[in-house]
């Protein structure tokens, strides 16, 4: 009996440790799998406009929920692609708040990736073909982490900066709220 | 040295136990004074190192207030009365005596611990306001650690002297535990200093 | 029940009770050997409070953290014999340098000197425990669960991959995500906690329970080391626990300590950090000397010389040691003349350290020599730890510093230091004591063979690092580009590390065949003249059937004049009882009832084990924690009636 | 005791069975250095401040040797006339009914040596440190280095704001003219040494240091991160070039133009796949859309001799390879592999290779 706890909890610390602490070097390839093409939902382009549409989420499932590192460079995208630009910090300004349960074009992981690489009206930019699409599901693992959708253990902590208010690992999750029927699901996110 | 026949010291007419220095559980207290005094030591120079590396001081937050900490400060100093009554107590062998003392220093420990509570939340900064926050709540941790540690030793200890069994060492148990409640009072002062005036003049 | 307590009984002396004084093999002897015995059976094995069984799990402990760390290097040395090797990536070879580190600093070299302490100061100093015997279990355990910690976090791919200086704010909550940091930082708070728990019973030991003549004046200088490295202990390790502490905060709560932009300072960590870390040095070095003051007189044949400038030495460097932590951060923007300050210093204290070279070379002069395999592993030390002593002068140097810092330079200058001052030394006594753990002889050829292996393979692995260190290659990089000069150096370095490796090894087989098959020893068999000398090879459970009573230095060499009383009588035989005697002049103060084998040290020690690795993933663990470690703690305090009734029996009131 | 051998053990074993498939399989591309002639040795002095240091290594050097030596000899000498004994031999205790005045003679007379000896090493450390200090810095280069995970910028800010510029992992210093360096780091802390021209020195967050040196000889010195800083600690090199005050001068002039416009259309696609693309995310081109700050400046890329940060040569193949997979290049770098057509590859190199 003893010595089947010891080895659950073992096993269960492995698959835990290993993957919060994993560090993937290599960049996967993009999505390659055929899937129908999304239209880009927002005019706006960080840098020169690309024509053409951007590929769909290829999972629903992020791949970096459980991965502290992945997430932690999420963070730091998210500030050098400038998101706080118009969502600072999680805060909203511009764009919406991220750190609250309000989830305009939906929580799920492919939703979020699919607003990030579509766009979307009102001014969120069309990041498709502009990041690689690894880096788009960092910054979707962290962009969970700020409204507490993440691990204790693998959200980040608080970053060698000016910011008021709790770290992602300190914040309490929130349920994400059913999306407004006003909205509808934009094509592509499922 | 391994003759039968030579004479020895025969040590069977030394007494059982003894108090203060003799003991070696004095030695063993005094250690663990070494150790907290130095990380109390080291913490407040933290303090100072991250004073003197910021312009503003207490950097953006208000000074905490005087009220609770200063009241703490006398109730403490006072506890060391019924501290001290306990420690003589103790070294008579005055068993009620020292029931009675380390009853009324409880009820000291339990009104300093109550307004310590006050104390964390008149410090007008939270841990993760700013490093000035950091430190102060450190300190105040730190100290608040050790009274109630030093609490839930003598609660023990009381209630060993209700129950038994009693022996003779435990009177010198007594008397370290007043050693080293001495040592969580006197400590507090200069942290006093500095959590509440090093906020302010200094 | 304290009725007797108000009116004292007469009972102590007089009670007919079985008291020692008989010589071995009478019944009180036997008693004796029956009162001082570990617990038996499974359950029992959990409970031993005998100082020499928890000091030899100990030791094992260490050395098969000693293994591991040694097989980490392995790995490291491979991947660096050639340039651009692939045998580990980044990742990985940060995980093993910061590991390798850790391990030798905090899980082999300290408290391998304390547990060798803690087994044979009460054999030197003539008593049958050390004080707080079950401090020194608890001790014992949590040492052992935070090692373990390390380790298993390690084996899950959450090995501290930040140096184990973890400089901040690269340990920090930024550019450290993952627990991997925290677990190295929770492993420093077992450590040092079990560490200063140790120092706490060294010197309690040393200054009460020594034998009835034993003067500080007559303390063995090995004593006497230990003594100053407990003190150390106690000023040094709080500064890591609590930098330590303030770095999990910082990652766990969100607090500022080391964060610039909120009023942190990085260097913060490195002040703290070194004003432990250079006295941690010492604290590896200290014990290393006090052995070679052991085994020097013995194989001179020959009273030590000079032996006040030798403890004055010691003290001397305890002092200095804590005023040159600044020569770790000369590349910082400190003012310049706060370094010149730190030059000073850190030369300084060559000074205490040639003091005592002289002085053993003065003893091995005029003494005749016994070169046996542990006088070897001593005169190695003194070409080993000169040429590190020489370059530390170098890097106390400021503008010498600047060029040098931070390269295989000072890779090799820390390694000639620690190997040769505390790891030969830690040999010679190995093979010097082991016939007094084991009761066997070690075998001299295979001595001998490990012998030479080591040193050449020493320094072979590490002589090149000082030319890379000036050809520019910096530390803790995990790879090498060729073309650099760096290829054949480091070639070489890693044979010296296989051949060491070799040479440990052999001193490993050596021991497992000689603990099994090895000629039995006689009590004294190198004609030594401490006291652990003057019982039996391994000392019965009791270490001391008579307690003796001690006229010189050395009481071997110099027994009792005639009609002088030469040892206590009157102490319990069938009750653990100590004698506990005076600080200065050990004159017999009075007699103390001793613990007995108990589950508790182990119990707290789990419940210690539980807060801790708790609080790496929530700060509430410090609450619910407390209140699991609670409930032993007061179990390990509550007197149980039958314990009380016994030492009831033998009190006497002062 | 057991259980720590036991999973290191098992670790390193799966460890050497994957390293082994490692070696074996993977095209593991970490380039011979690419600048084999740069000098990088602390003994090796090019400029004052690194020759004042060596003058220093030669003193000590000198005076450490003669004092190992001289223990080394006592101690053979010990071991050769000293008599031999057995653990039987009864010891001798003469010496603590007797004072030993020769013994105590030549401990005292080693004692005094030593201090005399090492009271004259702190004089020549301290002279030396003043040495240091007083490097005249008339009519001086200033640069600004920050240091990131791993890589540098070098912005020159002499003249007004107008004249500053910016690049990356390689910077050009006149010979004979003392140069001053504010050091600053970005992220973690890092330290900057080139051997052969001064002592190192940290860059810390929250703080800013300064280093000077001068460079009397034209050549390429090495410098690299000193400072254990993460992943890429290994491959975070620095190049000084040391050039004539007049050839200095051109490359100043050359280096505060923007980017040359591109002529054939494949660099002008290359340029427009650039600017479309993950590289302007990070990179900058002075005159061009791309401007973001968080990976080396570009503006005049194909002038430098590597890439990287000394990982690679600057040639058009390493190129090519490196936008393709960086990771395999520089295991951890911030770079991510950005999935190009092969004629846009191409196109982008041959972009970049035109950026004098």
């Amino acid at each position: 009996m003893k010595p089947l706890i010891v080895f659950v909890v073992a096993s269960a610390m492995l698959l835990a440790g290993c993957e919060r602490e994993a560090r993937r070097f290599d960049t996967p390839a993009n999505n390659q799998t055929a899937s129908e093409q999304a239209q880009r939902a927002s005019p706006l382009q960080p840098g020169a406009s690309q024509g053409g549409p951007v590929r769909d989420a290829f999972r629903d499932k992020s791949p970096y929920d459980g991965n502290a590192y992945a997430v932690n460079q999420g963070k730091q995208l998210f500030r050098w692609y400038n998101c706080n630009g118009c969502h600072s910090n999680g805060g909203g300004g511009i764009g919406p708040p991220l750190m609250d349960a309000q989830w305009k074009y939906g929580s799920e992981p492919a939703q979020i990736f699919q607003t990030i690489m579509q766009g979307r009206p009102e001014g969120m930019p069309s990041f498709g073909g502009h990041i690689p699409e690894d880096q788009v599901w960092q910054i979707v693992a962290y962009v969970r982490s700020m409204s507490g959708q993440l691990r204790k253990d693998v959200a980040p902590s608080r970053s060698d900066t000016i910011y008021a208010g709790p770290p992602e690992n300190a914040r309490m999750r929130l349920v994400p709220q059913p999306q407004t029927p006003d909205q509808p699901t934009p094509q592509g996110a499922r | 040295m391994n003759d039968a026949r030579a004479p020895s010291i025969d040590v069977s007419g030394l007494p059982s136990f003894a108090f203060s220095h003799r003991s070696p559980m004095w030695w063993g207290t005094l250690g663990m004074m070494a150790i907290e005094g130095t990380v109390f030591a080291l913490t407040v120079a933290t303090y100072f190192y991250l004073r003197s590396h910021s312009d503003t001081w207490p950097m953006t937050a208000r000074p905490p207030d005087l009220l609770w900490g200063t009241l703490n400060t006398a109730i403490m100093l006072l506890s060391a009365v019924p501290n001290h009554l306990a420690k003589r107590a103790g070294e008579r062998y005055d068993v009620p005596g020292v029931r009675l003392w380390i009853i009324v220093g409880l009820v000291f420990g339990l009104a300093f611990i109550a307004v310590r509570v006050m104390e964390f939340a008149a410090l007008n900064v939270r841990w993760d306001s700013n490093a000035y926050g950091s430190v102060v709540w450190t300190l105040l941790g730190l100290h608040t650690v050790h009274m109630v540690t030093d609490w839930a030793d003598t609660l023990v200890l009381g209630v060993l002297f209700f129950t038994g069994p009693l022996e003779g060492k435990r009177f010198v148990d007594v008397s370290e535990n007043s050693m080293y409640w001495y040592f969580v009072v006197w400590t507090w002062l200069p942290i006093y200093l500095v959590i509440y005036w090093g906020a302010r003049a200094l | 029940m304290d009725r007797p307590l108000v009116e004292p009984p007469a009972r102590g002396s007089d009670a007919p009770r079985l008291k020692d004084g008989p010589p071995p093999g009478s019944a009180e002897a036997r008693a004796l050997d029956e009162t001082w015995a570990d617990p038996p059976g499974f359950f029992g094995w959990f409970c031993p409070v005998n100082h020499k069984t928890i000091a030899k799990r100990f030791i094992v402990t260490t050395l098969a953290f000693f293994a591991a760390g040694g097989l980490l290097a392995a790995v490291m040395r491979a991947q660096l014999s050639r340039p651009e090797n692939n045998l580990v990536g980044p990742d990985m070879y940060n995980q093993l340098f910061t590991m390798h580190g850790t391990t030798m600093m905090f899980l082999f070299a300290v408290p391998v000197m304390q547990t060798v302490a803690t087994y044979m100061l009460p054999l030197m100093l003539g008593t049958r425990n050390v004080a707080f015997p079950r401090m020194n279990a608890y001790a014992y355990w949590i040492f052992l669960f935070g090692g373990l910690m390390l380790y298993i976090a390690f084996f899950f791919n959450t090995g501290p991959d930040a140096g184990w200086f973890a400089y901040v704010p690269l340990s920090g909550p930024q550019f450290a995500p993952g627990k991997r940091v925290d677990f190295w930082a929770q492993m420093i708070t077992f450590t040092e906690m079990s560490a200063l728990v140790e120092a706490i019973v060294i010197i309690t030991t040393i200054f009460k329970f020594r034998a009835p003549g034993m003067t500080l004046n007559r303390l063995p200088l090995f004593a006497w080391s230990m003594l100053v490295t407990s003190f150390m202990v106690l000023f040094a390790m709080p500064a890591v626990m609590l930098a330590s502490t303030a770095l999990i905060m910082d990652r766990l709560i969100g607090t500022h300590f080391y964060n610039p932009a909120e009023g942190g300072d990085a260097l913060l960590w490195q002040h703290l950090f070194w004003f432990f870390g250079h006295p941690e040095v010492y604290l590896i070095f200290i014990p290393g000397l006090g052995f070679l003051s052991a085994i020097i007189p013995t194989f001179a044949r020959r009273p030590i010389f000079g032996y006040t400038a030798m403890v004055l030495s010691l003290i001397a460097t305890a002092f200095l040691s804590f005023g040159l932590w600044v020569h770790h951060m000369f590349a910082t923007n400190l003012p310049e003349l706060g370094k010149g300050f730190f030059t000073a210093v850190s030369m300084l204290i060559a000074i205490p350290s040639a003091i005592q070279i002289y002085c053993w070379l003065a003893t091995l002069w005029t003494g005749r020599l016994n070169l046996k395999t542990p006088l070897l592993f001593v005169l190695a030390f003194f070409f080993i730890l000169v040429l590190g002593g020489m370059t530390g002068l170098m890097l106390a140097s400021v503008p010498l510093d600047l060029q040098v810092h931070d390269t295989y330079f000072v890779v090799a200058h820390l390694h000639y230091v620690l190997i040769g001052g505390a790891v030969f030394p830690l040999f010679g006594a190995f093979y010097y004591w082991f016939p007094k753990f084991s009761g066997r002889m070690m075998s001299e050829g295979l001595g001998r063979w490990s012998f030479w292996l080591m040193f050449i393979g020493f320094n072979l692995a590490f002589f090149p690092m000082h030319l890379l260190g000036l050809h520019g290659m910096p530390r803790r990089v995990y790879t090498y580009q060729a073309g650099m000069g760096w290829d054949n150096l480091n070639l070489a370095s890693t044979i010296g590390a296989y051949t060491l490796a070799l040479g440990i090894f052999l001193s490993l087989v050596n021991a497992i065949r000689s603990a099994r098959s090895g000629e039995p020893a006689p009590a004294d068999p190198w004609g030594g003249g401490t006291l652990e000398w003057a019982t039996a090879s391994p000392p019965a459970t009791c270490n001391f059937h008579r307690v003796p009573v001690v006229y010189g230095r050395d009481p071997v060499w110099e027994p009792p004049p005639p009609g002088a009383p030469a040892y206590v009588s009157g102490l319990a035989a069938d009750s653990r009882e100590q004698l506990v005697t005076t600080v200065l002049d050990a004159l017999p103060d009075h007699r103390i009832s001793y613990p007995t084998p108990s589950p508790w040290p182990f119990l707290s020690a789990v419940a210690t084990t539980i807060l801790f690795v708790g609080s790496i993933f929530t700060p509430w663990a410090i609450v619910w924690g407390s209140v699991i470690v609670a409930v032993p703690l007061v179990g390990w305090f509550w007197p149980t009636r039958r314990e009380a009734a016994e030492h009831m029996a033998l009190e006497k009131q002062p | 005791m057991v259980p720590p051998v036991f999973g290191l053990c098992l670790r390193l074993v799966l460890l050497a069975v994957l390293a082994l498939l490692l070696a074996s399989l993977s095209d593991y591309a970490l380039a011979a250095t690419p600048i084999p002639q740069a000098v990088h040795d602390a003994l090796d002095a090019m400029g004052p401040q690194a020759s004042h240091i060596a003058s220093l290594w030669n003193v000590f050097l000198a005076a450490c040797a003669a004092v190992f030596l001289a223990i080394l000899a006592v101690l053979l000498y010990v071991l050769w006339r000293t008599p031999r004994a057995d653990g039987g031999d009864v010891p001798d205790l003469s010496s603590l009914r007797e004072a030993e005045p020769g013994p105590q003679r030549h401990v005292t007379r080693a004692v005094v040596v030593s201090v005399l000896a090492l009271f004259a090493l702190v004089v020549a450390s301290v002279f030396t440190d003043r040495a240091l200090a007083r490097l005249s810095l008339a009519d001086a280069v200033n640069i600004e280095v920050t240091a990131h995970q791993w890589w540098w910028t070098a912005k020159y800010v002499n003249g007004g704001p107008s004249d500053s510029f910016t690049t990356a992992n390689e910077i050009h210093v006149p010979v004979g003219r003392p140069v001053v360096v504010n050091l600053h780091a970005d992220d973690v802390i890092h330290s900057l040494w080139v051997p052969s021209l001064a002592g190192k020195k940290d860059l810390i967050p929250g703080r800013s240091t300064v280093m000077q040196f001068r460079a009397d000889h034209p050549g390429i010195y090495r410098g690299q991160c000193a400072e254990f800083c993460g992943y890429q600690h290994a491959l975070m090199g620095l190049l000084v070039i040391a050039e004539p005050p007049a050839q200095f001068e051109t490359w100043v002039q050359g280096q505060r133009q923007s980017a040359t416009e591109p002529t054939d259309a494949k660099a002008l696609r290359g340029k427009a796949v650039f600017e479309s693309s993950s590289c302007a995310m990070c990179h900058a081109i002075q005159g061009s859309l791309a401007s973001a700050q968080h990976a080396p400046d570009l503006t005049h890329v194909a002038s430098r001799q590597t890439l990287a940060a000394g990982t690679l040569p600057n040639t058009p193949q390493d190129l090519s390879a490196w936008i393709s997979n960086p990771q395999l290049h520089k295991p951890g770098t911030n770079m991510p592999a950005t999935p190009l057509s092969k004629d846009d590859l191409e196109a982008i190199v041959a972009y970049l290779g035109g950026l004098k």
